[in-house]
């Protein structure tokens, strides 16, 4: 299940999602808000999404994850709106029977997430100024 | 026709809006993008964006219909 | 920091010593109690430390695993005595700047804590047998 | 010479107690195990086998003295 949300993301309630008797192994991977990018010195983000399509594209890269690894639960959600340093901003969890494809599948969702998923990042900076990212 | 045209990010600054409806001729997604950059400067150019139509991925050169709802998807920067 | 626990894993008090602002990104590994392990059914473990050893060897890892990667803080707890099925027996935390490192680093960790600390598992079967696992 | 001997998991098992203390000579840890395991009916070599003196791994032909305290360490199986 993939989500984007405009609230802070319930990271407990997601893992218990994933708690089943068969699963081993459970990684996750969280994104936080830095205080920095590239040198620059960062106070916020703002993340702006296509709310539809990312999520018809958040669950297709699940998807995929649950075809190509042996796992047997994924998850995702993804914040919107307005971050402050040390917010998290996106959550992935994978639990599968043994680490290895709990650790390729979550390295692969949020690759992939970051790579097709519909969410822009606009960078607050101390100086005043800010920018979209648009790699 | 009548398209409905989303906007986000550095494309929606530009533009000044998230949405706008237009009423143009346009045969594809391509023609239809040149003919919004030079209303709103937009300096992307169409290498740089993926399309969709309706909520789904398309290429560049799907057929519009009256009535589509069309976003231009700048690079993303999820994550 | 690493420790042997006796009692049960405070997940959420790891991870808030991880929480930096200058991390991007949080990886974390948890082994949980199987129903099974190679098509037997799995009823309980229970693990036994060198308790001294255990404690040097795992210290001595995450500070490889701090050398190694461009990480910014890692953590691990492996529990011991009786665990149910379900239950968190490990617990590996990385947070780093960027999330690579973090993956490879979380991932080193609990790869060497497998192979190299003195903790052994004895595995309950729901036949009554039970083993310990010298693999 | 005594030494502390440790047991942990299947050795443990067959030696019924986690730890004794033994009055007998043996230049290392090698020629320990081997009396050892003699004594006690061990089925594991000391080729699967890791030793620890005084809480730190050394070789198998590390020298005892009196008082050293000597763990074997079967394969480990934590996570």
């Amino acid at each position: 299940m993939f989500h984007i949300s405009e609230t802070a993301i319930d990271t407990a309630a997601l893992a218990r999602e994933l708690a089943l008797a068969r699963a081993g192994a459970c990684v996750t991977f969280e994104g936080w808000v830095r205080d920095h990018n590239e040198s620059r010195s960062v106070v916020r983000l703002e993340y702006q999404s296509y709310a539809s399509l990312a999520q018809v594209e958040g669950q297709r890269i699940l998807a995929e994850a649950c075809s190509k690894f042996a796992i047997l639960g994924a998850r995702c959600v993804h914040r919107v709106g307005t971050l402050e340093v040390g917010e998290l901003a996106v959550w992935v969890g994978v639990s599968a029977a043994h680490r290895g494809a709990a650790f390729d599948a979550c390295c692969y969702i949020i690759d992939e997430v970051k790579k097709r998923v519909p969410i822009w990042k606009n960078e607050h900076y101390a100086d005043g100024e800010s920018g979209w990212l648009h790699p | 026709m009548t398209y409905r045209v989303l906007y986000f990010a550095s494309l929606r600054d530009r533009a000044g809006t998230d949405a706008e409806s237009v009423d143009l001729q346009a045969i594809d997604a391509r023609a239809l993008y040149a003919q919004l950059r030079a209303r709103h400067g937009f300096t992307m150019g169409d290498d740089r964006l993926r399309v969709a139509i309706n909520g789904e991925f398309v290429g560049w050169e799907h057929a519009l219909r009256d009535g589509d709802e069309i976003a231009f998807i700048p690079p993303v920067s999820g994550g």
